[in-house]
């Protein structure tokens, strides 16, 4: 930390020293014509070191383009166009990746921020061997002979306990299960080290026994590595599971962000609220005689990017909906002791 | 991968068998008797009727279509009407000039196609981009006989860079014989290369927008390597196939433009074979052409082999 | 040997009897399903779970005769199915249906929605001109859709909007049967709960029997009287719904149930992680296909395949080891 | 509950402003087609009437585009070529289009069909497409009757593959598996269900054979193994300038104008259409 | 120009009109054939510049008998052929037997002969039943010609191509090039060269005809100075050929005549009112116009010969240039004709100008109402299918001036086209015997009268060629048939 205390930057100020990772007011536009895709619009949140922040919400609320946004790998019209992702670096130095260079940026990438996404069908390129693959991520990032990277790719599969090791290294990604691909991604993305992984729906496309695999392996992980995680879902299951915090996103906007029992305790947005209300919990919904109770579905559909309502955008939807509501934007206010909610009326929760 | 390489090799067969029929039917369709077509008027009764049982036309069809088979198989594709010499012997002094053409327009299309085309991609949207697709477009417009009498006017007679036309004398160096494929190559090539600038253009937009394309930028990796080593390579496999698609639709651009060029080659001789009404060379022609194309698929399947792991296994 | 359970009450709408179906492909036989009984007592919803390739979806087709099954029979109010031809089996199309999982490429987005219901009626012939009209202005209120929304196109309607009009359609031909394949898998949340409460109006109200498709297991849990669970092609355990989620018997309806993610941080639950990747259909292990995840396999388990043994009389297990490992399981806990 | 705010879908006509490219294709395409159609309104003068006292006149007010060796007005011709021209490419189309369809729709429908479809289309697709067609031509006897027939065979086997590959993609989409669970007729799941959402990419391709075919036909022409020489087609006006290249090139810049003004603006068409219709590209407009 | 600076060495290239079927002269007709093939067979006796037979192979000009029937032909010594065996009598009796029976010009004489042997080695006597004034003429023709070919290498078709020309077939590839060298045995005549006749130098080491069957490229080739003489070029190229650095135009007056044969045969054409019908319709002058452009390279004359040739007449061309449509309309009605049977002409476009006529006629034969179907092939094809009466009514050819009207080719009955008159036959029959020329005369005039009268064909006009060469090359003199003996390349 040597490093902090002698070049102090004013970025070093505005991160806390336990925070990997912030973003704040974080817009991303999908900009084509006229028209814009406000697809984020607005995402504050905080990673903070060792920890797994879980980011949850429905499908197109953002989740993706957030995660896209910080490693800076936006497809074509997508640009940022307000807001600090500021990111402490190993060495300490705090850097603002929102407007990092992008030769500066690439360092980061892979080295310091590692990514590992929804399909581990495709996120792997089918003409080169898994062992390519890897370490062509270690010989980018440090100066080793092709032998030690070998053996450090060797190392990783066993560190993601892919069985055969050795032999793995020389098949290709479509001699592999979709499960074992996965455990590659990992292994490729945590080959060099990184102090903050993205994992943008590791799980989504896995079958259950092998979520449970997954998940288990990136909780062991993170305690023997003790990266942080950014961990994107839209399951709240997998969210109870692996995070020790979590931002909820609606509509391109963090409308909640809390530590997870806090959250699952008692959620400070309607929205959060609502959602978990949606999903049937066998107690809940069954009356005393064991018949079925109708579901609390949240009523509406999402809004589109392209045509945000004004005012709060989960207002047309929101049980708790006044008359201020659809004017004014409310802002993420502390409701609760590391809690963080965006809603007028968050004491009524 | 021999499973691949067998099931390929078995795919071919049954094309080249197809092959033969459609060109066993498309002759059979001509109208009249097909020897005395291709004896033409001046050949007696007796002449005919000769021919007829030689060709076995005087049997079912059935027993013909065997009879061609047999003849195809031994080798045989029958006499030339006007040239006086078998099929094959026509054909095979004709290879040189159309195998160098066909080799230096692929060449010529696709030194143009795969950097434009990948450029082109790369930066969808821009200028470039727009600029690139028209002219792909416009030059995929041109029919290849009027570029090829633009071409002749131009560099031949008011530059007097190339020759006009022909392949070179009886003692006409090799190199020679070459100037004299320049300006059709060109021609060729720049008609072709239009077609590979779209494809290469269309398969690296896929590919650029496919997962492990974002999976390699995400490991820091430079652009450029990026776009070569992870995204043109898997583009490759469907743009092979289009060059070898494309190398084959040049044999039939080929028939056009050396008519123009009055290039001694195959596509010529076909020109003259269906003026001449040389019916066996018509027939002969076919059959080789279609044959070079599905061998030269093969091929492209067999590089698949080389490129993509998948079907190695 | 085949007996099955019968559901709790009520009478059987559906039997399957041994059903197996096996697509040959290039690399070699698929045993998508093998073997496969189950009953379904009219009124009921039965769940089918499994993990993916476990033949869930391939076993609802076979049922519906979408793609010819194998081997077995599916007794439909008396009739086996899998022995009528084409033409008799058009008036049975009428009364079972289903709906699918994709609420995207499960409509025609060339067909007006009005169109896309309309046709179940043309092809039966159940209403012409106006009462035609009428009939699907009452099948799109019916599952919470204006009678306007039958000149729109399918892409002018969100994922939640397009599984209503799936299930519009099938419900237009008052169908007794209804397979639904994964019908809220693809949806959010929010919306799988607008679903699965309209799922169940129409199914209090119109009495369908229903043939549920999920791998999600809270969902099966909250709506299914009756569950399947698949493995592989093969059932590992059938019975009542609750009873097997409160005491399952098969170690993968266990291992499937302990490491279903559960949205409460404040459970920590034993979990049976199960080791390696499911095998490939075109090469399942002998035995019990499950052995080679199994924690408890043994030997026997290659040997033959396991038996189907009841456990109560409508609860049954395809292991040979379940009686022993009920003990087991029970040592654990209290443990 | 209402329908999702999404916006209301724009008229095809605004879409079709949007790409200019499109907009500027079908504009000279059109165009085109009209100035074949009203021929006789428009030329000055009969397409071969013979003026052999004014041969070989560059363009000017008289002759826009200049007189041919015949003293035929080269405007005049243009124009009635361009009839020829389109008809062929038109009729060749639809040709290639009636038998593609149907060969690709049953090889997608009816497996055993298929083996022999799929094995005839690829050997078509073997041949390249002017020497098959020089092929059919000299066997079927040149006229412009044959040389649509040749066209059509040329480039049917293309349309039945497309056809043949969408199908197979298609009827495995639940919404056929919907209909087939209702027990439509499979020719109603043919034409309803596929071709129907066959239209745009069969359009697309339409307009590419279209455009090859007028190419083809040209070239044909060109080599004298077409159409009747005596039969004004773009093919055979160059075809008969060729000789006066460097001495009255107009003879064969105008036909050739021509051509590529319409292939290139029917490939623009074609272009145009394809990311209009692809609903993959029309995601980011 | 003989004696100055000539220089051996060189090689030419010559761009013709088209490939060859085949390069037997004897069996077949065509210029192209006998221009390409005179290079390397020779015949007994030639034309110089006036057009006045001149022996080549023969020592001199044959002695004929009083009453005209017998030939004594003395052959010249030391005459090699291409394999180094010398010619003798046997050779020239056996290849004159050969033309007589496989030439058509031969065939015109075959039974008219009464015998043909060898005197001794060196003489060879034919005798005739009736005079036959033509013979010398046909003897000398390099076309359906009376080569002379080595007796033991006479298969038909030929299998070796052994001459005794001034150069030899080296190699021949089809559509490519035929190639001719220098023949080292062989000993022109003495004296200067004469035409066709005289001594025939040796210059050339090489001399390749090159097949360009597109007009265009001959010319584009001979500017580009690719070709060293380049072959009946469109005569619009004329002044594009002008003032270039690399070749130059070669104007050849009165070149021929094109004509429009008439099936006699077979088909409608055989119909009198339907020939006179198409002879009423059609314009000379404007098909004239068309095919050659300016004034100077045609002349709109009908009479068989033009102005300056001793056979010339006016006889019954008053029928010829009408261009009427009501009369051709009229006589097609008497013929009987329905209005829709197309008149199928046949034409290649391997000589362009024959192409454009039949453009031009195809219109005024439609404002006559007559249908009309255009068969455009190649020209072997053309010279295929016109032997065949069931293809065609009209095909279209022409001709060079020939020095004797019995050479004329359509006028036998035996020419495609099967001009069968009684009162023909009977006019060329006693054209042939008779050997007094102003009765000659009297006699042809007659025969055009009647071909006017009778319409089997149609005589479109006269034209002058235009050809191409070098500057470079030296020694040649522009010809129907070119040839290139004499010729030399100025270093
Ligand atoms: N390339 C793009 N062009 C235009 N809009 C885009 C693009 N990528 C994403 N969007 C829009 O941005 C919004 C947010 O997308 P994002 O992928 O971040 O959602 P997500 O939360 O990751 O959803 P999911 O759970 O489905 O992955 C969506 O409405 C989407 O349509
Ligand atoms: N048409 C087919 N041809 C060949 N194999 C098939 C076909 N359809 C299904 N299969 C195979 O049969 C097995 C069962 O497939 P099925 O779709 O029934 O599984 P599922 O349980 O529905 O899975 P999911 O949860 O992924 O929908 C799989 O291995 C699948 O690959
Ligand atoms: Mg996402
Ligand atoms: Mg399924
Ligand atoms: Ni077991």
């Amino acid at each position: 930390m040597a490093a902090v205390l002698s070049a102090p930057s004013p970025l070093t100020a505005t991160l806390p020293e336990d925070v990997v990772l912030r973003a704040e007011d974080l817009h991303t536009h999908f900009i084509v014509g006229e028209r814009a895709a406000k697809s984020v619009d607005g995402v504050t949140l905080t990673v903070r070191r060792g920890e797994t922040l879980a980011v949850v919400g429905e499908s197109g609320s953002g989740k993706s383009v957030t995660s896209l946004s910080i490693m800076r790998l936006l497809a074509h019209p997508g640009r940022i166009v307000r807001g600090k992702i500021l990111y402490r670096m190993r060495d300490g130095t705090v850097v603002d990746l929102a407007t990092l260079p992008e030769k500066r940026m690439r360092a980061i990438r892979g080295k310091e921020i590692a990514m590992i996404f929804q399909e581990p069908m495709t996120s792997l390129n089918p003409l080169y061997t898994v062992g390519d693959q890897i370490m062509e991520m270690i010989r980018l990032h440090e100066p080793v002979s092709r032998h030690e990277a070998r053996q450090r790719a060797r190392q990783m599969l066993e560190l993601v306990e892919i069985p055969a090791a050795e032999k793995r290294l020389d098949q290709y990604p479509h001699e592999m299960s979709g499960g074992m691909r996965q455990r590659v991604m990992i292994a490729l993305a945590l080959s060099c080290n990184p102090a903050l992984l993205i994992a943008d729906e590791p799980t989504t496309a896995l079958d259950v026994t092998i979520q449970a695999q997954i998940l288990d392996l990136m909780r062991r992980l993170q305690r023997d590595i003790g990266m942080s995680i950014l961990f994107i879902t839209h399951n709240l299951g997998v969210v109870a599971e692996i995070a020790h915090e979590v931002a909820v996103m609606y509509a391109g906007r963090v409308v909640e962000q809390a530590p997870v029992e806090a959250l699952f305790a008692r959620p400070r947005h309607p929205y959060t609220k609502g959602l978990l209300a949606c999903i049937p919990n066998p107690e809940r919904d069954r009356a005393a005689d064991g018949a079925r109770l109708m579901l609390n579905p949240i009523p509406g559909n999402v809004p589109s990017v392209l045509n945000l309502p004004p005012g709060c955008t989960y207002a047309p939807r929101c049980p708790l909906v006044e008359p201020r509501c659809e004017g004014e934007a409310p802002g993420l206010v502390p409701a609760g002791p590391g809690h963080l909610s965006r809603c007028f009326r968050h004491e009524l929760l | 991968m021999t499973r691949y390489i067998l099931q390929r090799l078995l795919g071919m067969l049954a094309v080249m068998f197809t092959v033969v029929t459609i060109v066993f039917i498309i002759v059979r369709i001509a109208p009249g008797d097909p020897a005395a077509v291709m004896l033409g008027p001046d050949a007696t009764p007796a002449d005919i009727a000769a021919l007829r049982t030689r060709l076995g036309l005087d049997q079912p069809l059935v027993v013909q279509y065997l009879f061609f088979l047999g003849q195809l198989i031994k080798g045989d594709l029958g006499q030339s009407i006007f040239l006086d010499m078998p099929v094959t012997r026509a054909l095979a002094e004709r290879a040189e000039p159309t195998f160098f053409l066909t080799l230096f327009s692929i060449l010529i299309a696709s030194a143009i196609a795969l950097p434009v085309g990948i450029l082109s991609a790369y930066k969808r949207g821009t200028l470039f981009d727009q600029t690139v697709t028209t002219f792909a477009m416009f030059a995929a417009s041109i029919p290849s006989f009027w570029l090829g009498l633009v071409l002749i006017q131009v560099f031949a007679v008011r530059l007097g860079w190339f020759p006009v036309a022909g392949y070179g004398g009886p003692d006409a160096s090799f190199l020679t014989r070459l100037s004299h494929l320049v300006l059709p190559a060109v021609a060729l090539g720049v008609v072709s290369s239009a077609l590979i600038t779209r494809f290469t253009r269309a398969s690296m937009l896929d590919v650029l927008n496919d997962d492990y394309v974002r999976t390699a930028r995400s490991k820091g990796m430079g652009e450029f390597r990026v776009v070569m080593k992870h995204a043109f390579k898997n583009a490759l496999i469907p743009v092979l196939t289009v060059i070898g698609l494309t190398a084959a639709l040049l044999v039939s651009g080929a028939v056009v433009t050396e008519t123009v060029f009055s290039l001694p080659g195959v596509g010529n001789l076909v020109v003259s074979a269906v003026l001449r009404r040389d019916y066996p060379v018509i027939q002969g022609a076919l059959l080789v052409i279609a044959a070079i194309y599905v061998l030269i698929n093969f091929g492209i399947d067999m590089l698949y082999i080389l490129i993509d792991p998948r079907v190695r296994y | 040997m085949n007996h099955s359970p019968s559901p709790q009450g009520g009478d059987v709408l559906l039997s399957v009897r041994n059903l197996s179906k096996r697509f040959h492909t290039a690399s070699g036989p698929v045993k998508a399903v093998e073997d496969v009984s189950f009953d379904v007592g009219r009124g009921r919803i039965v769940g089918i779970v499994g993990e993916s390739g476990s033949g869930k979806t391939t076993a609802g087709r076979c049922i519906l005769r979408l793609v010819e099954p194998s081997e077995g029979e599916a007794v439909f109010d008396g009739v086996d199915l899998f022995k009528l031809p084409e033409k008799a089996l058009r008036a049975y199309r009428r009364r079972m249906q289903i709906i699918f999982q994709d609420p995207y490429s499960s409509l025609n987005p060339r067909m007006r929605v009005g169109d896309i219901i309309g046709e179940a009626i043309d092809t039966h012939g159940l209403a012409k001109g106006a009462a035609r009209q009428a009939r699907i202005a009452d099948l799109l209120a019916r599952v919470g859709l204006s009678p306007e929304h039958a000149r729109r196109y399918p892409h002018e309607f969100s994922g939640g909007q397009r599984q209503r009009i799936g299930i519009a359609r099938a419900l237009a031909v008052e169908p007794e049967l209804i397979v639904a394949d994964e019908p809220v898998s693809a949806l959010d949340v929010s919306v799988q709960a607008q679903v699965l409460n309209l799922i169940q109006e129409l199914q209090k109200e119109l009495g369908l029997t229903m043939l549920f498709i999920s791998h999600d297991l809270t969902v099966v849990e909250y709506l299914c009287d009756d569950i399947v669970v698949l493995y592989l092609g093969r059932i590992m355990e059938q019975g009542p719904s609750r009873e097997v989620y409160a005491n399952p018997r098969h170690p993968y309806t266990k291992a499937l149930l302990s490491t279903a993610p559960i949205p409460d941080p404040t459970v920590r639950r034993e979990r049976v992680i199960l080791q390696g990747d499911i095998p490939s259909p075109l090469d399942p292990p002998s035995g019990c296909v499950f052995r080679t995840r199994c924690p408890f396999a043994i030997e026997a388990c290659a040997k033959a395949v396991p038996p189907r043994e009841s456990v109560s009389p409508s609860h049954s297990v395809a292991c040979i080891r379940q009686a022993e490992l009920a003990t087991l399981a029970t040592q654990k806990v209290t443990a | 509950m209402a329908a999702v705010s999404i916006a209301p879908a724009p008229r095809i006509t605004t879409l079709i402003l949007q790409r200019k490219t499109l907009a500027i294709g079908l504009a000279v395409i059109l165009a085109i087609a009209l100035f074949a159609l009203l021929a006789p309104l428009i030329a000055p003068y009969a397409p071969n009437k013979l003026s052999i006292v004014n041969r070989l006149k560059p363009p000017s007010g008289t002759y826009f585009f200049g007189t041919d060796e015949f003293g035929r007005d080269i405007f005049s011709r243009t124009i009635y070529a361009g009839r020829l021209s389109l008809t062929v490419g038109a009729a060749a189309t639809v040709f290639a289009g009636v038998i593609g369809i149907t060969l690709g729709l049953v090889a997608g429908f009816f497996r055993r069909a298929d083996t022999v479809i799929a094995r005839i289309v690829d050997a078509m697709m073997a041949f390249p497409d002017i020497l098959l067609a020089i092929a059919l031509v000299a066997a079927l006897g040149p006229s412009l009757a044959t040389v649509i027939v040749a066209l059509g065979i040329v480039y049917a086997p293309r349309l039945a593959r497309i056809v043949r590959a969408s199908t197979l993609v298609i009827r495995e989409l639940p919404y056929v598996e919907a209909a087939r669970a209702l027990g439509v007729p499979t020719w109603r799941i043919m034409t309803r269900h596929v071709l129907r959402n066959l239209v745009s990419p069969i359009l697309v391709q339409a307009t590419f054979i279209f455009a090859y075919a007028m190419l083809a036909e040209a070239s044909l022409s060109f080599l004298g193994v077409g159409v009747s020489p005596e039969i004004p087609t773009w093919g055979t006006m160059i075809a008969s300038g060729r000789q006066y290249v460097g001495q009255a090139d107009w003879m064969t810049i105008f036909p050739g104008v021509a051509i590529i003004l319409s292939v290139l603006s029917l490939q623009l068409v074609g272009d145009g259409l394809r990311d209009l219709l692809d609903p993959r590209l029309r995601k980011d407009l | 120009v003989p004696g100055i600076a000539q220089e051996r060495g060189g090689v030419v290239n010559v761009a013709m009109i088209g490939e060859l079927a085949s390069l037997d002269p004897t069996v077949a007709t065509g210029d192209l054939l006998g221009t390409v093939t005179q290079h390397f067979f020779e015949t007994l006796f030639t034309f110089d510049k006036e057009w006045n037979i001149t022996p080549l192979l023969a020592e001199k000009l044959p002695e004929v008998s009083a009453d005209g029937r017998v030939y004594t032909i003395s052959l010249r010594k030391g005459v090699k052929f291409h394999d180094g065996s010398e010619m003798t009598a046997k050779d020239v009796v056996a290849s004159l037997h050969r033309w007589l029976e496989l030439a058509s010009r031969g065939k015109l004489v075959q039974p008219n002969l009464a015998g043909l042997e060898a005197v001794d080695d060196h003489t060879v006597r034919l005798s005739l039943k009736e005079p036959f004034a033509p013979l010398a003429a046909l003897l000398a023709f390099n076309n359906s010609a009376a080569i002379i070919l080595p007796a033991g290498k006479m298969d038909n078709p030929l299998k070796e191509y052994v001459g005794t020309g001034p150069y030899m077939l080296k190699e021949r590839k089809a559509d490519q090039y035929i190639q001719l060298v220098r023949f080292d045995g062989y000993t022109p005549r003495e004296g200067d060269p004469n035409g066709f006749g005289g001594a025939r130098k040796q210059y050339l080491d090489e001399i390749r005809f090159v097949p360009v069957p597109d007009a265009n490229t001959r010319v584009e080739g001979a500017i580009a100075g690719q070709y060293d003489y380049a072959d009946l070029l469109p005569v619009e190229a004329y002044d594009r050929l002008n003032g270039q650095d690399k070749t130059e135009p070669l104007l050849l007056k009165s070149f021929g005549w094109p004509m429009f044969i008439m099936n006699n045969k077979q088909g409608m054409m055989t119909k009198l009112e339907m020939r006179k019908a198409v002879q009423a319709a059609l314009n000379a002058e404007d098909m004239l116009a068309a095919a050659f452009g300016k004034p100077e390279f045609y002349t709109v004359d009908g009479a068989l010969y033009p102005e300056g040739y001793p056979w010339r007449t006016d006889a019954g061309t008053e029928a010829y240039n009408l261009g009427d449509p009501e009369k051709a309309k009229e006589l097609a009605k008497a013929a009987g004709y329905d209005g829709k049977q197309p008149i199928r002409i046949l034409t290649s476009r391997q000589y362009e100008f024959h192409y454009k006529m039949a453009q031009v006629a195809a219109e005024y034969l439609k404002a006559a109402d007559l249908a009309v179907e255009l068969q455009v092939v190649d020209w072997a094809t053309l010279v295929q299918r016109r032997a065949d009466p069931a293809l065609w009514d009209i095909f279209i050819t022409h001709s060079p001036f020939l020095p004797d009207p019995a050479l004329i080719a359509p006028l036998p009955a035996t020419y495609p086209g099967w001009w069968d008159n009684p009162e023909k036959e009977k006019l060329l029959v006693a054209l042939n015997a008779e050997l007094d020329q102003t009765k000659r005369v009297a006699l042809f005039a007659d025969l055009q009268k009647l071909l006017y009268e009778q319409a089997p064909l149609y005589k479109v006009g006269d034209f002058s060629a235009l050809s191409a060469k070098s500057p470079k090359l030296k020694g040649y003199d522009a010809s129907p048939w070119p040839y290139f003996w004499n010729a030399y390349l100025d270093k």
